[in-house]
């Protein structure tokens, strides 16, 4: 590792209407280094990266590229510079093959052939395996995100930057990942990485800045910290774990018996064959990498995709046929992973989406009629209630920051007083507080009796709350074992392993 | 010969009566593939069939009179785009409102115009060529506007397969988030399909005005650019097909008025439904098939987009 | 109906009502004419046909008159709207030029009994309308005398619109009066199912054109026919507007409307306070309905020919349809000598005998 | 540099201003454009509208029709709204408008000439369910096999076209019509009539349709749980498959109900101010309401304040081409600058326009 400075960042500051995203941010990097953002959701990591690579420009401040002045105006002029990144949210195309989409993020990509001929090469070379002339759409996550480093390697780049690379992989796969990175770390290329994932950063990091509230609050080596320590300077506060009490499991109150649906989306990933059984106070946490089967499995579960009757149950009765609000009435809630879109209607107001899921259970509509009187004093009591940030309940949904919205969508569903819950991801994006108080609120309702079922791709989560524990690899669900003796090794496997990976690793 | 009818030029008729349709389709499928549908293809046909024999009667060249056409199409394709890209308007709502801008401007436009004799466009002169049997009149007697739309269908092809900027242009209609997301100019891409878009539905409006009829009149497309519209969707977005179903539409239109002229009686309406039914049966075939990738159809289309930074 | 010559009813018996109170046109006001149009003027066709007579009735009074032109209005219900709108705004004459204007004049009229209504092509009657209408048969009969002559290929070629009886008596009148001089020659007609589509007329005489038919007459408007006929180098005939920039070859000659005359009388009666409701049914002797300048491209003796059958329609001593006719099915229609009425014209829907191809129904 | 920046919650006052400022802009531009073609502006502003509504001479006559001409608008764009709201798009109601029209004349006709009390209910059935049921084909295909619902319900709409000109020549015609195209006028035939409810007023029973279609539209928008679901439809329909929303059923109540509005809407005019059905019957109003449906955007309000302004473009601009001679053309090149201009501007309700410095770092 050489020690030439690759990129200053120097007093950046950017506003948004109501949001300083980015406060007086300075920080370097060096050439090689692998240098990581950290900072909890909301921080300003993103739109930090999103300036670097040209996509928003600075109200103010300085970056300079190897000492030399660097302004991209647009992401095309960053990656003409050697600045390229990996997105969070693939910015790929389905129907496009993974040439095609390799080429569309370069400058002059070869003709397609030789392209093709190349992505072969260099993905052989990282240990990441790709066919370019698949649909990207027929992909793995997985895979998806080897597509976005192979279209920036191919590039030569001298600054990668990754956005939470690893909320889409297994743990072996992760393992192949940072082998890679290591590997373009010692040919000079530097890295920086974005994650709020404590132990993968001192792993792998040589550095890290630390972001609160859009400001740069630390600097350090993260080899040399505790991963508390890391998460109390990005908090800004002490954590305490959830408190649960003692458990006395009773009866089975959601019983799936050889649940198979086909995916309603097209290259989604269909159910096989799932079973499994939740007792009245139990927490069951379901792992696995995104695009297993997880979205697949909640609309199965909340009735959103209608299946044989005995094919769920709840409290004995078969329910497997009707529709999200038969399953309400039956005690069932559900809260989907995409807040914004699924669990939510974004430009609608708060009262209108508590109304979206508390009509049948709330009474909120009679004869067809709506009560908006009672929907917005339904609104306002899970407002109150889990500490919801929004100026009224006429907000629209999208207006509220991630958190809050989240607190908002599990407040709603758990304030319907269920036997049944199921929640896909119910801590995604959001900040460590607000994630502690989901979390505690999904604990407090398994304590009062419900059946909570957790699915979740942060094993630290489901190994924080469930009781039992069992993966989702390929559309199966594997066999639950309880949670206490568990290696990550057994989690590993259960989810799947490195999907083939390690293989093609070996002579890298 | 088949009931009276001679195939070599029944082919040879229903290839210059397509010719409008596979113009303006060819245009429309370029503007759908980034993503925007454009229902005012009838407006900007018709603005282009004034333009052009406006200028064509000026100057005394249809050459110029089509390149007046494809301003003409492209100049209303601009004030749609303006509208749906900058300004976020509704794509079905604003199309429809073009055609409307475009029949009653044309007909202002044209006033005074009607009667007049517009120059002729010429055959492609092939000299002996044009003699020959079955290939002469099928591929060796026409005029360059119709060897022009099917240099455009291989042109379209190939833009779309092998080019760059027709990679860039279905990433844009596919996704246009991502496409944003990697520095591609998404309303500017859209605007030049639009504007694409435009120019050959003007150029397949002058071809009705300068050469299949020739005359300027009031509402001469006549509801050409639904078809166009329609035969875009029977083709599924490929170009080689929007010529098949061009040739298809038009083909239909030209065999019932022949089946007449050999005296063999047709039930008239439901002959002029069939092209119609038949699109729809198309659609419910290719839908049918699982999946959108089956189908072939934008995933952007349609859709607006904001960069929201 | 999209528009048109759909003259129907007791057309000829002209039934002479008297208007009731023929009100006097004050001196000093002009007097408001109103007209009501189906299309614009720049259709070329039947809409261009009573603007120009319009243009030429205003020149012929001057600022006697003062004219108001409602354009593109629908049939029906707004059709009823407009004429409304023009008797509110004064006029005390007012033309309905489309026969699918009839039942809404009918009804304004009843609102407005001091207004006068000419109702082309309609059949109904109130005291304060008239229905006028042109004999464009006697005109195609001319036309098919000199097809009959001209034609080498013994194939003529009509585009027809509609199958209705004014379509069906064109085509029958052109046939006899082809036959009367050509035994061998053969009518050839295409139906286009529309009063007005370019493209599709052009389409439709390629069609025949590449049948073998070598001239070519037309019941639609646009001059995409004629073109057609210019690039194959065969004959055609004009249709409601002399089409001159034809000539002198596809375009031999034409058949043309010229309602000027009529509309010049009728403002003229409402003037002199003489205006009765009545129903015309006028041809070649009237000078609306109008047989084109025959063109150099034909012989002089057919010329001759067509002139001197011209002459007798027009003097009244020759009728068109003049038995012994025969129905297509063979069935008798007219004994020897009889004429057909103009109640049957007005009905006519079948082909005469000779006619090849089924008329739709 | 101007950016637009997406409002957290729609502006409701912008909704309000941007159509006023829409309407001045049309005003300005629209007046350019008359003082291109030698009219006077203001004048020729004015007449569109303001004479219709204020003018002496027209406005105890306009005022009614306003609403005859914007009912048809009004009852298919609420109809509409709902199905644009979720993202459907069925922008076939012309189609949908004939079927219900030819539906309803089916049954006058079987029962012509019987003054039954149950005949103009019967149509009334019959004309929701001729357009709900050809709604429904694309409705179907769209629901069993994904086929796209904008394309097969415009494809239909030529179909239906056909079918209307099929029942004009053929099936409908009306017997006693000398043979003419066109069926029996329903306005001579009581029992099937519909007809003004009071004298003058203009209303008849479509008006009043469309007037309860606007309440029932409101209370089903705003207070009713179908409302909310087409809602939450069309802005995140995965939301609104977790909310119980089954959306093939939500697809096929939508186009249904759109369909049923436009088959009402044509059944009202078939009956009434129609009265027949032609092969010109169907003058646009369903792809009209299109246009008004977003006017009004999508609200039953705002669609019956667009309707009405449709309607007084229309009568005003006839008004404009008696008055001052001003061709249809320029009319409807005046109607596509409003409705750019209404378009263009509802950006300021989403969004805020903001301005940018240049980004310097």
């Amino acid at each position: 590792m050489k020690d030439t400075e690759l990129l200053a960042v120097e007093g950046i500051t950017k506003a948004y209407p109501g949001v300083v995203a980015n406060s007086d941010v300075s920080f370097r990097i060096r050439e090689g280094e692998v240098h990581s953002l950290l900072g909890e959701n909301g921080a300003g990591k993103s739109t930090l990266v999103k300036m670097i690579y040209g996509l928003v420009k600075p109200d103010s401040g300085r970056m300079r590229l190897r000492g030399a002045a660097y302004e991209p105006k647009e992401p095309r002029e960053a990656r003409s510079s050697g600045v390229a990144m990996v997105f969070q949210h693939f910015s790929l195309f389905e129907a496009l093959n993974v040439a095609e989409n390799v080429a569309l993020g370069m400058e002059n990509p070869p003709a397609q052939r030789a392209l093709a001929e190349r992505i072969r090469t260099v993905s052989e070379d990282y240990g990441l395996p790709l066919d370019p002339n698949r649909l990207v759409g027929d992909l793995s996550a997985g895979e998806r995100q080897r597509v976005e480093i192979i279209r920036c390697l191919l590039q030569d780049p001298k600054l990668l930057i990754m956005d939470e690379p690893t909320s889409v992989l297994t743990p072996q796969e992760v393992e192949i990942l940072f082998k890679t990175l290591r590997q373009l770390s010692s040919e000079g290329t530097a890295i920086l990485y974005i994650s709020h994932k404590l132990e993968e950063i001192r792993d792998l990091c040589d550095g890290a800045t630390i972001l609160r509230r859009g400001k740069v609050v630390a600097t350090c080596t993260p080899r040399e910290k505790t991963a508390r320590e890391l998460a109390e300077l990005m908090v800004g506060e002490t954590l305490t774990p959830p408190a649960r009490g003692e458990k006395v499991p009773g009866d089975v109150a959601l019983d799936v018996v050889g649940l198979s649906v086909a995916s309603p989306n097209p290259f989604g990933t269909s159910l096989q064959n799932v079973h499994m059984r939740v007792r009245k106070g139990e927490i069951l946490g379901i792992a696995g990498v995104a695009g297993n089967g997880q979205d697949e499995l909640l609309l199965a579960l909340s009735g959103e995709i209608p299946t044989d009757r005995d094919a769920v149950k709840i409290a004995g009765r078969g329910v497997g046929d009707q529709g999200p609000n038969a399953r309400r009435l039956a005690g069932l809630v559900a809260a989907p992973e995409e807040r914004l879109g699924h669990a939510a209607a974004p430009d609608m107001s708060l009262t209108e989406n508590a109304l979206l899921s508390g009509a049948v259970r709330k009474g909120l509509v009679r004869h067809g009629m709506i009560d908006w009187a009672s929907a917005r004093s339904f609104a306002e009591g899970v407002v109150k209630d889990f500490d919801v940030r929004t100026p009224g309940v006429g907000t629209a949904a999208r207006a509220l920051s991630g958190g809050n919205l989240q607190k908002f969508v599990i407040g709603r569903e758990l304030s319907q007083d269920p036997t049944v819950i199921v929640v896909n991801q119910p801590t995604w994006g959001v900040d460590a507080a607000a994630a502690a108080s989901i979390r505690q609120a999904l604990i407090d309702r398994a304590a009062a009796g419900a059946a909570v079922v957790v699915i979740s791709q942060d094993l630290d989560e489901l190994l924080e709350i469930a009781d039992n524990f069992c993966a989702l690899n390929g559309g199966r669900l594997s066999a639950p074992r309880p949670v206490q003796g568990l290696t990550v090794d057994e989690i590993g496997l259960m989810m799947g392993g490195a999907h083939g990976m390690e293989v093609a690793h070996a002579h890298a | 010969m088949i009931a009276g009818i001679d195939p070599v030029v029944l082919i040879a008729s229903l290839m210059a009566a397509s010719t409008p349709i596979l113009l303006a389709a060819l245009g429309e499928l370029v503007a759908e593939r980034s993503g925007v549908l454009n229902l005012g293809v009838e407006g900007m046909m018709i603005t282009g069939a004034i333009c052009g024999f406006i200028v064509a009667v000026h100057t005394g060249s249809p050459f110029l009179g089509f390149v007046a056409a494809a301003a003409g199409g492209a100049a209303l394709a601009l004030l749609f785009a303006f509208l749906t890209q900058v300004l976020l308007s509704n794509q079905v709502a604003t199309g429809l409102a073009a055609t409307l801008f475009g029949l009653g401007l044309s007909s202002l436009m044209g006033q005074g115009y009607s009667g007049i004799k517009p120059p002729p466009t010429a055959n492609v002169p092939f000299g002996p060529l044009a003699h020959l049997p079955v290939l002469g009149p099928i591929l060796f007697s026409h005029d360059w506007v119709l060897y022009f739309s099917l240099a455009l269908v291989v042109g379209t092809w190939a833009f779309l397969k092998y080019t760059r900027a027709g990679l860039v242009l279905r990433a844009v209609g596919e996704n246009h988030d991502a496409a944003h997301a990697l520095g591609y100019r998404v309303r500017l891409i859209r605007t030049l399909a639009l504007a694409h878009g435009g120019a050959c539905a003007g150029l397949g409006g002058a071809y009705l005005s300068l050469v299949r009829v020739p005359q300027w009149t009031e509402g001469i497309t006549a509801g050409a650019g639904w078809i166009a519209l329609a035969i875009v969707v029977f083709a599924s977005w490929r170009p080689g097909r929007v010529l098949l179903g061009a040739y298809i539409f038009g083909g239909v239109s030209v065999l019932q008025l022949r089946l007449q002229a050999a005296g063999i009686a047709i039930p008239v309406q439901i002959l002029s439904m069939a092209p119609y039914l038949i699109t729809i049966l198309v659609l419910v075939v290719m839908s049918a098939r699982r999946g959108r990738a089956a189908i072939g159809a934008p995933a952007a289309l349609g859709r607006v987009f904001h960069a929201s930074d | 109906m999209k528009r048109r010559d759909f003259l129907a009813g007791t057309a000829a018996t002209g039934t002479v009502l008297a208007s009731g109170l023929a009100t006097q046109a004050s001196a000093a006001e002009p007097l408001k004419v109103g007209f009501i149009y189906l299309g614009v003027p720049g259709d070329g066709g039947w809409t261009y046909e009573h603007e120009q007579a319009r243009l030429k009735m205003v020149k012929h009074f001057g600022n006697k008159i003062e004219t108001k032109v409602i354009q593109n209005v629908p049939e029906g219900a707004d059709a009823e709207r407009s004429i409304t709108q023009l008797c509110l705004a004064g006029c005390k004459l007012i033309f309905t030029t489309s026969f699918g204007y009839m039942d809404p004049t009918i009804n304004v009229a009843k609102k407005f009994p001091n207004v006068k209504f000419e109702m082309c092509t309609g059949y109904k009657d109130a005291p304060n309308v008239s229905n006028y209408g042109g004999r464009f048969y006697q005109g195609r009969a001319v036309i098919g005398n000199i097809a009959g002559h001209m034609t080498k290929t013994n194939k003529i070629g009509y585009i027809a619109t509609f199958p209705i009886p004014e379509v069906v008596r064109g085509i029958n009148s052109a046939f006899l009066y082809a036959r009367k001089v050509n035994p061998k020659a053969e009518m050839k007609v295409v139906w286009v199912n529309t009063w007005f589509d370019p493209p599709k007329e052009a389409d439709a005489a390629q069609a025949l054109i590449d049948s073998g038919v070598d001239v070519l007459m037309q019941h639609t408007d646009s001059t995409a026919a004629m073109a057609k006929a210019k690039d194959a180098g065969i004959l055609a005939f004009g249709q409601d507007s002399d089409m001159m920039q034809y000539a002198p070859k596809p375009r031999i000659s034409s058949i043309m409307d010229n309602w000027a005359p009529y509309y010049i009388q009728r403002a003229q009666d409402v003037m002199d306070g003489k205006w009765t409701a009545k129903d015309s049914w006028l041809g070649i002797d009237t000078g609306i309905v109008q047989v084109g300048e025959i063109s150099s491209a034909v012989p002089a003796a057919v010329k001759a020919d067509a002139m001197a059958l011209h002459d007798r329609i027009k003097a009244g001593t020759e009728h068109v349809f003049t038995g012994p006719l025969n129905k297509q099915d063979g069935s008798a229609w007219l004994k020897a000598g009889e004429t057909a009425s103009d109640g049957a014209l007005l009905g006519m829907n079948f082909y005469v005998e000779g006619m090849t191809g089924k008329l739709p129904s | 540099m101007l950016t637009l920046e997406k409002r957290p919650n729609p502006s409701r006052a912008w909704a309000i201003v941007t159509p006023i400022l829409a309407v001045i802009l049309t005003m300005i531009a629209g007046g350019l454009m008359f003082a291109v073609l030698g009219k006077d502006p203001v004048e020729a502003i004015r007449t569109i509208f303001w004479d219709p509504l204020f003018n002496a001479q027209f406005a105890s006559y306009s005022r009614p029709q306003l609403l005859v001409k914007a009912g048809p608008l009004v009852l298919i764009a609420v109809g509409l709204s709902f199905g644009f709201r979720a993202s459907i798009w069925n922008i076939g109601a012309e189609g949908q408008y004939i079927m219900g029209a030819i539906a309803a004349m089916g049954v006058a006709l079987a029962f012509y000439p019987t003054n039954y009390w149950f005949v103009f209910p019967l149509m009334v059935l019959a004309g929701a369910f001729g357009g709900w049921a050809w709604a429904m084909i694309p409705a179907f295909l769209k629901n069993r096999y994904g086929t796209n619902e904008i394309l097969v319900s415009l494809m239909l709409v030529y179909v239906a076209e056909n079918i209307e000109s099929w029942m004009a020549f053929g099936p409908m015609r009306n017997p006693q019509g000398m043979g003419f195209p066109g069926s029996r006028n329903l306005q001579q035939y009581p029992a099937a009539h519909n007809s003004e409810l009071i004298a003058g007023t203009g209303l008849h029973w479509g008006v009043v349709t469309a007037g309860l279609a606007v309440i029932i539209g409101y209370v089903l928008l705003k207070r009713h749980i179908f409302g909310f679901n087409i809602q939450v439809a069309g802005q995140a329909p995965r939301a609104a498959r977790f909310a119980g929303v089954d959306p093939k059923r939500l697809f096929s109540l939508c186009m249904g109900l759109s369909g049923a509005c436009a088959g009402l809407a044509g059944m009202f005019e078939v009956a009434g101010p129609a009265g027949q059905i032609t092969d010109s019957f169907n003058v646009g109003y369903g792809f009209t309401a299109i246009i008004v449906a977003y006017l009004g955007r999508l609200h039953p309000i705002g669609i019956l304040l667009a309707g009405l302004l449709m309607a007084l473009t229309y009568i005003g601009g006839e008004i404009a081409q008696l008055s001052l001679n001003l061709p249809a053309a320029a009319i409807q090149a005046f109607q596509g600058m409003l409705l750019f201009f209404l378009l263009g501007v509802d950006v300021l309700s989403n969004y805020r326009i903001r301005i940018k410095r240049r980004a310097q770092a």
